[in-house]
């Protein structure tokens, strides 16, 4: 079975071999002898590899696995070969780019909403001001452009994630 | 008197660590909680729990009267107040004492003292602790605000009247900064502490942020617990504290401590407080602003003097007179303690939340943990991203720093990002190693940027995580490898796997 | 020399603690595991970790060559053997040795002349260390332990030669119980130290069993570390330690650890051991055997003297001389350790095995905790019962016994029953507080049968353990109450109900 | 909803009420107001009862629950009022007494086998020696008898509730 992760950008192809009882995985024209564990109820994963033992924690994000291993941590998605395929034919198609929806990176409150639709905003124009955790965080305008929808108002609640303004 | 009940009016790991302290005491603890704290560590903890309101703190754990009138239903006699909040509110204190109860801290008096900020100040310096140019009067406006930082020279730092522990404090560089700056951190100050009121000092560049541990009972005696050394703070936030200050020898310790006591007497102090003060590079140092109350870095004092401080808190509310004097007690080895804040430093110290997934704290030798972190806890944006403390204590420093790294390494917590990957950087960095930091330090090491590198993991091969993450998803889709990986209960990986496809287009885009 | 990399010859706690060591001192770490052990905290604490058998001891943690061949092809340059398993065989510490590693421990003459526990007798009386009355020679036989019993006189303990720990020791009355016991006993010590031989000592009435620590450098500097009470046996296993000892004052402390220092020295000691004394109410002190390995009770000195313990068995293996003299060290404080063990001692402490469903150790100020539990273990019964320590630095004793109480209620693990409850009723005995004890206290504190009783708590309406099993049960089974309860996500109460329903015959029975 | 929980040997009548969003359970007359939290992932409980904060772990056995509460610990078991009243019908068939089968109490390694068929056996003679966690522990007969049947040899790994010998 062929793999391909990318590791903080970096691709890797991943043939996968079992035999014996012991798994085998190539990468790049290298042979790793895996011995991996799940611990149950942790998250946790315990690879001895050559003798090497290496404990990660995995936590899964929308776009990505985060393992974190101690001292570091690493963002790796991967995909089958046949998916890999097909996304390289169509990933010429994806740069269009139209209004841009501005969102929550964090959860919050709405303390200001400082524009209203219509307006022309300069890039890192203050947007809206969210507050977590008792601090006050502004949202700025990554470009310059005009204000078509406001989605919050002051003093609404917001998730991470959630639309706060659309500009075009 | 003997104190038998106390409501602690707090949350989160100090309320839990008073409660500890309370047990061991045989005294009943009594805690409160807003809805959004149900499940918390620190209402399993007490021995009593009453509800005091909605999440948002103005509506529970700082309102002064249900606190105070839940105190009285539950039969307290006495109150701890923590850190934060309501601590360091002199009307609390007297809401407390008029309630016929024990305030587990100063007189109103004191904290009333030591809390305008600026009339502090103007008493420190007559009572002869060396101050920081700047206002002897607050500044309501912006222009008034600009007068004084006129007199006190750029850059200056606007201070809240209110304010403490660096809340709602400020850096202006230049003059024409200085109006729109007033204007956020007096709101930010009049949200957080009902005064908007503000008053400025010279910034000093580069310094040390030192304080020093006072104990002062109600017989006249006070005494000093060495210092702490706290200059690893981003926009005056502390991340990471030692005891003793690298900084500091036998001397400079003794002189800093006796202008602690003096400072505490400046004021009438009694219990247990904190003198912080900034350290310029030639030692002299300057009184930065009195702590009326237990300061979240008190374990590393804990470890090194071989006391515990909230016990010793409540043993002097009590009216009992400190069992030992200055002389008895002496530093033994080198604590550190940090803060684990539920913040991305990756991501500009953005707050994170979230739901923990998986949890182990460090343990073993010479490691204390003090953490209201449950697994399954829902990490809230009600409150302090503080989600708990690492504290160890090893032989010197350098037993120390290693230590703390090797508890860094073991602690595992799945769901919510913390400050930790920055804070192991952190110790690993040669300047810190060398004690050479000052309140500036971490600002500039957090944009040097160079902590995100990945570090090299016991010789980790690059293709490693890929090889991992590899088998993971090969194991949750197709069941490859099945003679080497247990099934994962949790399906996490079947559902990863399906995600994956859905996202990519699947087998047939 | 510099170590940099070590095999730690061991499991379950100890082999987590030395790594722990190990990783702050900067020298990598090497875990062996037999095939029961793949998944234990040990293997994943380690830089390195290799398979070295099957799950019975003798064929995995006490194969020495395969130990010795594993460090060696990992290339390691040295070895701890933690305690237990192979850590008191000197032809281990041979084999070590002859493989051209560094042994952290003893000298293997050293570990043979302390290991013979009988030749231990003859070296110490001989130096002018007390011992008590008793054999002279080993017996191979019942008739010649019978010889030697009638000399010493009764009551005798029977000990194993090769023995140590408390381990095929059994304590013999009467003349006519001497033959079975010597049969069971020999069997015992033939399997678990590979020699039957055993050796007769007059078993001493209530005495105290109080050890102290010792530390030989390579360079003939030797030094004590004051005195452990462990008085709170079962069957000779130790379940509670404390440092110092209520019995011994600095005077008693000062001969006991000048004689410790002179035992260790006439076997030619180097590096960490322990000689461990019977002490008799009147103070009289007693040679009882010579540990010549880091103890399980080894945190508690390391709280009272500010040490690491294993950090300095490191050094002295390197070669470096002690650093800091006699004088150098004092107590400060007091610290308890208990011994977590999964036994239930309300059914005559018969060995648990089972699944830890959850898991919250205590925490926060005074506590340290040195475990190998995780959430999700097999407890197997390949190994000790010993699952972990709770070790506790107080002020003083009245306090270190009061946080001892505090982090046992604070414990929580849902899956295998402990001696915790027992334990507990132990900290509030009268007798003990006072300090009261020797190494039978504990077992007739057992048959007293008093600690059984349901404790009052935090006044505990009777009926409150029905109402609250009364709604989990309807939860489960009718969801009535869910307005207040929130969904159990592991459906355990839907499955419990339909248990009940079944064993009880359901509801048409 | 009436339920019947039996306490450590005692047994409490406990009826369960809920209205406008709390849970009243009166037993023998008392009223308890009670606010249970369940806390995911930990088998634990939260308790306030009238202010008073308990916290217990829970822990399913064959025939109980076990309660564990910081410093105590309880078992209960529980039945529903209607299976109570039918297992009060049945009980008095349940007192017949045929050969009885003695079990292992804790899983172990067989060491030795005492007793043959045919045997007689005192009350108190040890009959299989069990090896666990490195000790011996004898199992011996609780009541004199026959052997009937012995169910393990010599080295056999045993599980908890294993058979070891039926006696008569």
């Amino acid at each position: 079975m062929r793999y391909f992760a990318k590791v903080e950008g970096k691709e890797y192809e991943c043939v996968l071999e079992g035999s014996n009882g012991t798994l085998s995985v190539v990468v790049e024209g290298k042979r790793f002898s895996v011995d991996l564990r799940h611990i149950p109820r942790s998250h946790t994963w315990s690879v001895l590899l050559d003798g090497r033992s290496y404990e990660f924690t995995v936590h899964e994000h929308e776009d990505a696995l985060e393992l974190a291993g101690g001292a570091g941590v690493f963002h790796v998605s991967v995909e089958d070969a046949r998916t890999h395929a097909a996304r390289a034919q169509t990933v010429g198609a994806r740069g269009a780019q139209g209004p841009r929806i501005v969102k929550a990176v964090m959860p919050g409150i709405v303390r200001e909403v400082l524009v209203a639709p219509g307006h022309a905003v300069e890039k890192g124009q203050p947007l809206v001001i969210l507050e977590a955790m008792k601090m006050q965080n502004e949202v700025r305008a990554a470009e310059p452009g005009k204000i078509r929808a406001v989605f919050v108002a002051k003093s609404d609640t917001v998730e991470k994630g959630a639309r706060l303004v659309e500009i075009e | 008197m003997q104190i038998r009940k106390v409501l602690i009016a707090n949350r989160g790991e100090i309320a839990l660590r008073v409660a500890r302290t309370l047990r061991e005491m045989g005294i009943r603890s009594v805690a409160v909680f807003s809805t959004a704290d149900r499940d918390e560590l620190h209402v399993r903890a007490a021995d009593e729990a009453y509800p005091i309101g909605p999440p948002a703190p103005s509506e529970s754990y700082l309102k002064i009267d249900r606190i105070v009138e839940t105190a009285k239903k539950a039969g307290c006699d006495a109150v701890h107040p923590g850190y934060g909040f309501l601590s360091e509110n002199a009307a609390f204190a007297q809401a407390v004492e008029e309630a016929g109860l024990v305030f587990i801290g100063p007189p109103p008096s004191a904290i009333a003292a030591a809390g305008d900020k600026l009339n502090a100040r103007v008493a420190m310096a007559r009572a002869g602790v060396p101050v920081i140019p700047g206002s002897d009067k607050p500044a309501a406006t912006a222009k008034e605000a600009e007068a004084a930082a006129a007199k006190a020279g750029f850059p200056v730092a606007l201070k809240a009247v209110g304010g403490g522990g660096g809340k709602g404090i400020r850096v202006v560089r230049k003059r024409e900064d200085l109006a729109a700056a007033f204007a956020r951190a007096s709101a930010e100050a009049a949200a957080a502490f009902g005064n908007g009121a503000m008053y400025v000092e010279r910034f000093l560049e580069g310094p040390r942020h030192i304080e020093v541990q006072v104990l002062a009972d109600a017989h006249g005696n006070a005494i000093h617990l060495g210092e702490r050394e706290c200059s690893i703070q981003r926009r005056h936030q502390k991340l990471l504290e030692e005891c003793p200050s690298p900084f500091v020898d036998k001397d400079l310790r003794a002189r800093m401590g006796a202008a602690a006591v003096l400072a505490a007497r400046a004021v009438g102090y009694r219990n247990a407080g904190t003198v912080e003060f900034l350290v310029d590079r030639g030692g002299s140092f300057h009184f930065l602003e009195m702590n009326t109350r237990i300061q979240v870095e008190h374990p590393i004092t804990e470890l090194v003097y071989g006391v515990d401080l909230v016990r010793l808190q409540v043993e002097i509310a009590e009216g009992r007179p400190l069992a030992l004097a200055q002389g008895d007690f002496f530093p033994r080895g080198h604590a550190i303690e940090i803060r684990l804040t539920a913040e991305d430093p990756a991501a500009g110290f953005l707050p994170q939340t979230g739901r923990v997934q998986a949890l182990r704290f460090p343990q073993g030798p010479g490691v204390r943990v003090d953490s209201h972190l449950y697994p399954g806890q829902e990490i809230s944006l009600f409150y302090d991203p503080m989600i708990g403390k690492i504290v160890v204590h090893g032989r010197d420093r350098a037993d120390a720093i290693a230590r703390m790294r090797r508890a860094l390494v073991e602690m595992r917590l799945v769901g919510v990002k913390t400050c930790a990957p920055l804070l192991l950087a952190l110790l690993d960095d040669a300047r810190f190693r060398n004690g050479e930091v000052d309140t500036g330090f971490l600002e500039r090491f957090v944009a040097e940027g160079t902590w995100q590198r990945l570090p090299e993991l016991n010789g980790l091969p690059a293709e490693l995580p890929a090889v991992i993450a590899a088998v993971l998803y090969a194991h949750g889709r197709q069941g490859a490898g099945r003679a080497v990986v247990p099934p994962a209960s949790s399906g996490d990986w079947v559902a990863a796997g399906r995600r994956e496809q859905m996202k990519w287009g699947g087998p047939g885009a």
